[in-house]
């Protein structure tokens, strides 16, 4: 027999595969993170499958214990319908790269977060194609230079967060490879919430794109760069929490301002996981000029499809408690001879 | 008026005798030619008759009124042998209106007959029909007997009674054609009237009024007012195995046989599609079976639906998706993951005519190649094709088996011609099909994924869900010994031998090939696919029963081929090979068993004549 | 010679092939809209290119006198990122259903928002499935019975245009087929934005989805249930012009309220066509508790892709004023034997 | 310490004669063998060798330091004869590391060199390798010749001068590897000097170290320090045709020739591509060339990249796309749009191993059966393939010439090996090259879009912009008369046929196949394609050279086939087809022609040895 003990350690759910990513990509530290935060979510792991399509971040499953499906490039969130459709007790995560989820697969993620499946969606966003050497992504940024834009990219960079909001996303959230505190939290918020939940992880690629965001998570600087959004709270931050967002007035445009002389915490704004319009706000902002939103940025949970699915099939059997194939076969107009 | 009792059931002993008929209903896209076929065809089933059906709709949703390209046609073959084809040439045309009638004429035989409505023959109607001058008045329709009645004057005046305005009493002149027919071919009325009391059983006026018009049409028939042109035909009752029949459309077998198929192995249908033309109908059929474990998932494009399809299999359902030919191309690199982890899937393609967009509502079988060979890399997996709508059930239902047997993508070839028409089909006992039960794998020990059955080279199926059975697939290679990524030679090599080998060798677990018509002894044999099983069929009988030493094939296994298919074809001197493409089957043929088959191809959008093929054939044989 | 005369006329712009929509379709009003608003435009007729994917709005191009590209199924924005970067001198105009568009064209469509290719792009949002016979899209409300929803269908729709500006878009707008006022002064405007411009036409499937959008249209109702948005007015509307939009207090959330007693034109949001903000909650507004926007939502122009690619082309060439590619062949390493 | 100056030509003179030499740099990623390979074959044709070279890259981006999968490797096979090949066998292979040593020793031949770094002999290397004991001190390498340097130590030593951290000095180590190999084959190490120079300018003691270490390198050589199983060997210059030569990789001759050929015929280049393994250095070489009319464009995806295409082919540039197997795969319902609006396009495909993801990083040439049918329905379109690096540039042009004189779409078949290896390209002169100029239809009177060229069948090209020209296409059947919409099933026959003529008709246009090697009288003949091309040559030659009656047919040309190709294999008792797929252009000739070529598959990603190829053909006529 095969029983399992009452609780899994991180390393229980790491598989028997050499982890091949480059040396220092910030990978490492989400799958560190990712097996850390799996114990606790109280899911057996012959119940959890990690779905991908293709790419560096894309290998993910093969590192994890559990059942994995590596597929191919952009469709992992098609895959994982059927495969959450098919199995609703399974624990469906997906990860992909920012190409593989907003370039090539840009449309089957706006349709699950639109549909709702019940599923985590992992995007390892490092604005570059890593795997196939260093190309430009979708989100990269406005004059990036890389071997198929010699002369610096033109298009302007996608926003993941605010396109899954475009989408009719329910759980959008936001996190840093190497914040292995803030990390586990959104994991398990994304896996708590019913419903498609994104989540954005700011991913170094230490090969083709080190450092480039830097500018708001380097140690010395993410304190004043970044603010992490709590639920109810008003949006504070800055490593002596002395600066704050607010509206601009008569606008609906996001200042941040020092809290002290002029203003205080209660002309902030309050985090509120249910508003959707202040989660595009949220989500817009960009350094320097204002703060970069970490944490739950928009949560509001609606049916979910897959559950939808279910009630369905339900009522058709109870309409129908046993109708037989051969009822469908034989109704319509019959003859004898 | 008589009574509606007494003149349902009619006397058909005093007709003209016929061996079998083809009519076809054609009008415009509003005339509601389809029910009408429809009920023609349920009467003659009922009267014994064997039939075909073939529903010809327009490119247009609902094209402006009157116009040429909005006529809307039903086709249906009946006799007393067995009928295999919807008909080469028109015994009779119901034509409703001008474009009807411009559309179709050249359809009908030397000295048909055409039935039309006088009242529809307006100038303007002439005119957007595309004739110069009124067809009635000139010689157009010279050659053709001619029944030329003001259906639409004498419809308006029956329905009178019930009050409708003129659009709805127009209507019902379908009905009142459908009782002159009825009358001409001595069909019952009982089943048309109680089926139309139940479908307008909540506006009682039109159902009324639809009855009366039928009951009109046929009374028009039975009194006098009739040219001797037209009488009273008899077609006697077809010789066929005693049961409950239905008709079927190679949509419905398709779909009733893929979830016998599902039954038969205890698994539950996940079906991933996306709506193309003609391949709709086996989704909307689906969809309205949730209650037998059939879930249904209109996917954003053919190629989420696929993969969602391969995902459900993945998780331990039969994944199923369904398209048309430029859906299937969408779908190639998808089927290449599944060939590569060995993913149980099948695809169901109604093939239309192509390239590309081509001609959506028109038949096509050119689809082989793309089912054979259209993924990158060395990628087989199994083709399947159906010959008729009936046949389509047990198919689909060894589809299945095949899939899940030797976990592989199955794709299964039918064609819009088949998806759409009908024909009686003897309602087989589900219990009596054999089982094939599938089990996940469990076992725990000295467990991976790619693991395989020695005999059938079929991989382990282990599914999410069952602990101690963790293991991660992908499209990368694998393994032959651990399953793992391997970017080995060997291993590449020996993997690439073991997909093809599986695939091969399910020519061990399939049927031998047989002869729908004579043997070996023959001189040439015409061997086909699809639905042009029809046309070759009849045409090799009737040219056998003329003396002719001609056989046929006609495959459903083509990937792999069965195993004695080579030294079969090997015997003839002539291989004869008609399909509705440029050449395709015959060109695997040629490679695959060095035979000089030679190609009859046609590319028109639809099926092939049973003389066309019998002129190719007598063509040949003379040399 | 081919003069062509001063100015055309809407008939001008008609081809010669019968038009081929079910008679009393929206699709009519849509056409006639359009070639009544071509003339004013000031572009010649062999300029100008629509460009189409397939269903029943796509077959728009053969109506057209001009230029025209029916091609597959949800790709058109692709094609016609090719046709104008390949002749940035083109008038290119997109048209598409909601499901060409959104259902499997949705990553082309947000990709080309994204790049802001100077191009139209028209969906013909009749929330169904027109040509393949009724299926419901992805703009269909939850609970549409269709052909492949039998039991009613279980996904939120999406919104076209809050889709799009969650991609980055720079223009949309909203119309309606039977407003042959409304239509033209919107297709002028996205004519005249230079970038992508997005507009929605509200457009009535008769035969598989009659009358879905009267709520908001019917004659009698469309001055309660619509607002007419004006950059720089106060956001008014009503037959009596006794209805406007404000903010409801301490949120992010509009409210309608009635002008007079408690609130006077001044307290009503004034709309900016360049606030994002205000155009997501413009665009998220639905019937019957809010109106329904229509007309410009929102129109930020920004530099567009093509003419940064002829930048960049003209400063590579400048670089090096007469390369050839016997040079770049002769440069690196050669020898001689 | 020698001065630089004086140790910079060396002399050959006293060396042992070689014919030719395969040697391969093999060691971690970060080693810089890619750099090592390259300098090292630029030295090599500096002295006059012909040759041919062979990247090899770990399928990880940078995979952990030490391990099997992350070794890195450049083949060479150079010499004074004709260089074909990379080479069966290694006669020197350079360890860097013992994880190098482990991947790359059964490459080695009885007998063969192993200049290997016992510095990175680490216990932790050795286990990380695989190895159970160190190879050094056991018999794995028993029957080799082994020339063991503590390099890493030698290099920190002799760089120590120029300050450097730990791991910038080790660094260095290849270089001081590569003056070691510089010394025993007597190459000139200025222009490595010179380029160490101009590369490392801004970081002058990077460049000294560097330069250093190849010196050291050298100077090991020179002096006694080396056992009696190593000295210097003299391979001479090839005889070559005169002119100014370099090195072309397949990518490069691929870029460059599109360029030349859209200048030809005075088009502007549009290339829509999406990265993807192996075929992205072509989106990356054409993106450097915006200043002569080529403008790139990286869609989201390959469907987005090749319908761009096609829309500026409509728009009247070139319209090109590019990718490999599971992209192409994607691109196949637009392919069919391309056919059925007959607009030029070219696909390049660089084909790598499959099925799915297969092994991107590894060659193979199995998407011929996707090329020529993996769309929906009759979708005929042309197919050609490229033999070698410098090849890649010709077919590029002639590509170029059939799109648009034809208006078809064009697929181009490279593969992954080709891309990448290189080979010594006599300069053409591009002047002399002829032009094909294209003149875009503007003449209103009769014109409609459809309207073909009678010789060349090749429909009216007329873009937007062009005032009277105003037209509608796409992807419905069109009707020849008037290019209209049109149902009509005589059309669709006839445009199907039309399709079909023209590029059928194609063979009328191009050269006659010739042989590489022998002629009609022949016994054998071997039929190849694409990157197969040198282990072919160089087996048939070897082999006629011993006598037996072998020839050689290499085919540029796959659809349509040379019109002459079919009477050129029927005279041959035997046909070879060797492929590196599981037998597909095999299929392909056995059905165009019906002879019983039979097939020599080899899976393994990688090219053909000569001896493999040899031993088919001797082991088939023996019988
Ligand atoms: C159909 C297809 N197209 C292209 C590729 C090549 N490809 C593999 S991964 C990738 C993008 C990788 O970027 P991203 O998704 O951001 O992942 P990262 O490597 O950066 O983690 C591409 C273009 C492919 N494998 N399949
Ligand atoms: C690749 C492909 N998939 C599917 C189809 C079938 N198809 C044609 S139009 C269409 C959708 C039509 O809906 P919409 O875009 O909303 O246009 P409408 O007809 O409603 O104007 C579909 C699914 C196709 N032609 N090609
Ligand atoms: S290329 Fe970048 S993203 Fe990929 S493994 Fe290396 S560091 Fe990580
Ligand atoms: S089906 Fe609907 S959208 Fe299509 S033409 Fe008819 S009415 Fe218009
Ligand atoms: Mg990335
Ligand atoms: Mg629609």
């Amino acid at each position: 027999m095969n029983v399992q003990p009452e609780k899994l350690k991180a390393n229980d759910f790491a598989s028997d595969q050499e982890v091949r990513w480059c040396p220092g990509c910030g990978d490492y530290a989400i799958l560190k993170a990712l097996q850390r935060t799996m114990p606790d979510l109280g899911v057996k792991k012959e119940d959890t499958v990690f779905v991908s399509g293709i790419g560096c971040a894309a290998r993910f499953p093969y590192y994890m214990s559990t059942f994995g499906f590596h597929t191919i490039h952009g469709r992992a969130p098609a895959f994982a319908t059927g495969i959450k459709i098919a199995n609703p007790n399974l624990d469906v995560w997906v990860v992909g790269g920012d190409g593989d989820m907003l370039s090539i697969g840009g449309n089957h993620l706006i349709h699950v977060l639109r549909r709702n499946v019940n599923l985590q969606l992992l995007i390892f966003n490092n604005e570059i194609y890593g795997l196939t050497k260093g190309q430009y992504s979708p989100t990269s940024r406005i004059g990036t230079r890389s071997p198929s834009t010699p002369s610096g990219s033109l298009e302007s960079p996608i926003s993941a967060i605010q396109l899954a909001l475009g989408a009719g996303a329910r759980f959008v959230a936001r996190s840093l490879d190497t914040d292995q505190k803030h990390l586990p939290m959104v994991f398990s918020r994304a896996h708590k919430h019913k419903g498609t939940s994104l989540v954005e992880i700011f991913q170094n690629c230490i090969v083709y794109n080190d450092g480039v965001f830097d500018g708001f998570t380097g140690k010395d600087v993410s304190a004043e760069k970044q603010i992490k959004l709590e639920d109810g709270m008003p949006l504070i931050y800055g490593k002596e929490r002395n600066k704050g967002l607010m509206l601009r007035e008569n606008s609906l445009e996001l200042i941040s301002v020092e809290l002290g002389k002029k203003y205080t915490e209660s002309d902030l704004l309050v985090h509120n996981e249910k508003d959707r319009t202040l989660a595009n706000l949220l989500a817009s902002m960009e350094s320097p000029d204002l703060p970069v939103a970490v944490g739950v940025i928009y949560c509001d949970p609606v049916d979910t499809y897959d559950e939808l699915i279910l009630d369905q099939e339900k009522k058709a059997n109870k309409e129908k408690p046993n109708l037989k194939i051969d009822d469908i076969i034989n109704s319509g107009y019959t003859w004898k001879v | 008026m008589v009574s509606t009792e007494s003149i349902i059931k009619d006397d058909i002993s005093s007709s003209e005798y016929l061996d079998s008929v083809v009519i076809r209903f054609a009008g415009d896209s509003g005339d509601g030619m389809q029910l009408t076929g429809g009920q023609f065809t349920n009467a003659s089933a009922v009267a014994g008759n064997d039939l075909s059906t073939f529903p010809d709709f327009p490119a247009e949703i609902r094209a402006p009124v009157g116009t040429t390209f909005g006529v809307s046609s039903f086709q249906i073959h009946f006799g007393q042998k067995k009928i295999l084809t919807a008909g080469d040439e028109l015994d009779v045309l119901v034509a409703m209106n001008p474009a009807a009638l411009m559309v179709e004429k050249s359809s009908l035989k030397k000295g048909g007959l055409i039935i039309l409505d006088t009242g529809s023959f307006s100038d303007r109607n002439i005119k957007r029909a595309g004739f110069e001058t009124n067809p009635l008045d000139d010689n157009t329709l010279d050659g053709f007997r001619l029944l030329k009645i003001d259906i639409s004057g004498l419809t308006m005046e029956c329905v009178k009674e019930f009050g409708l305005g003129k659009k709805d009493s127009l209507r019902c002149k379908n009905l009142w054609t459908l009782g002159l027919v009825y009358w001409m071919y001595g069909r019952s009325r009982k089943e048309t009237i109680d089926w139309l009391e139940k479908k307008f059983i909540k506006v009682p006026n039109i159902a009324s009024a639809n009855v009366a018009a039928l009951n009109a049409g046929h009374a028009f028939g039975e009194t006098a007012e009739i040219s001797g042109d037209i009488s009273k035909y008899n077609v006697p009752a077809a010789k066929v195995d005693p049961g409950t029949y239905r008709n079927i459309s190679g949509a419905e077998a398709i779909a009733w046989g893929l979830v016998v198929g599902a039954q038969k192995c205890n698994l539950k249908i996940f079906f991933g599609s996306y709506p193309i033309t003609p391949a709709s109908p086996l989704l909307h059929i689906l969809s309205n079976l949730k209650s037998l474990s059939v879930t249904t998932f209109q996917a954003e494009d053919e190629i989420a639906a696929i993969c969602s399809a391969i995902g459900a299999s993945y998780a331990g359902s039969l994944g199923i998706t369904s398209s048309s030919g430029p859906g299937i191309a969408l779908k190639g690199e998808a089927i290449g993951l599944a060939i590569s982890t060995e993913l149980p899937l099948i695809i169901v393609n109604s093939q239309r005519a192509g390239p590309s967009t081509g001609l959506p509502t028109k038949t096509e079988q050119s689809d082989l190649f793309q089912a054979v060979y259209g993924r990158n890399a060395d990628a087989p997996l199994v083709v399947l094709s159906t010959k008729s709508p009936g046949n389509c059930f047990e198919v689909s239902i060894e589809a299945v088996r095949l899939a899940v047997k030797f976990m592989t993508p199955v794709m299964l070839l039918t064609d819009g011609y088949l998806s759409n028409s009908t024909e009686p089909w003897l309602i087989p006992d589900i219990d009596n099909i054999k089982e094939f039960p599938v089990s996940h794998c469990s076992k725990a020990d000295g467990f991976h994924p790619f693991l395989r059955d020695p005999e059938t080279l079929a991989r382990n199926w282990a599914i999410p869900g069952t602990s101690g059975m963790e293991h991660r697939i992908g499209g990368i290679e694998k393994s032959y010994d651990s399953g793992h990524i391997s970017y080995d030679a060997d291993n590449h090599q020996k993997m690439t031998n073991a997909r093809i080998g599986k695939i091969k060798g399910i020519s061990e677990f399939i049927p031998m090939q047989g002869f729908e018509e004579g043997d070996e002894s023959d001189e040439l044999v015409v061997v086909g696919w699809g639905s042009t099983f029809g046309p070759i069929n009849r045409a090799v009988f009737n040219l056998r029963n003329q003396g002719y030493s001609v056989a046929q094939i006609h495959l459903t296994y083509i990937s792999p081929f069965p195993k004695n298919l080579g030294n079969m074809l090997r015997s003839f001197k002539q291989i004869l090979v008609p399909e509705m493409n440029a050449g395709q089957l015959v060109s695997i043929l040629r490679s695959e068993y060095l035979v000089p088959a030679f190609g009859f191809n046609k590319v028109e959008g639809k099926p092939f004549k049973i003389s066309e093929i019998e002129e190719v054939i007598i063509a040949k044989m003379k040399g």
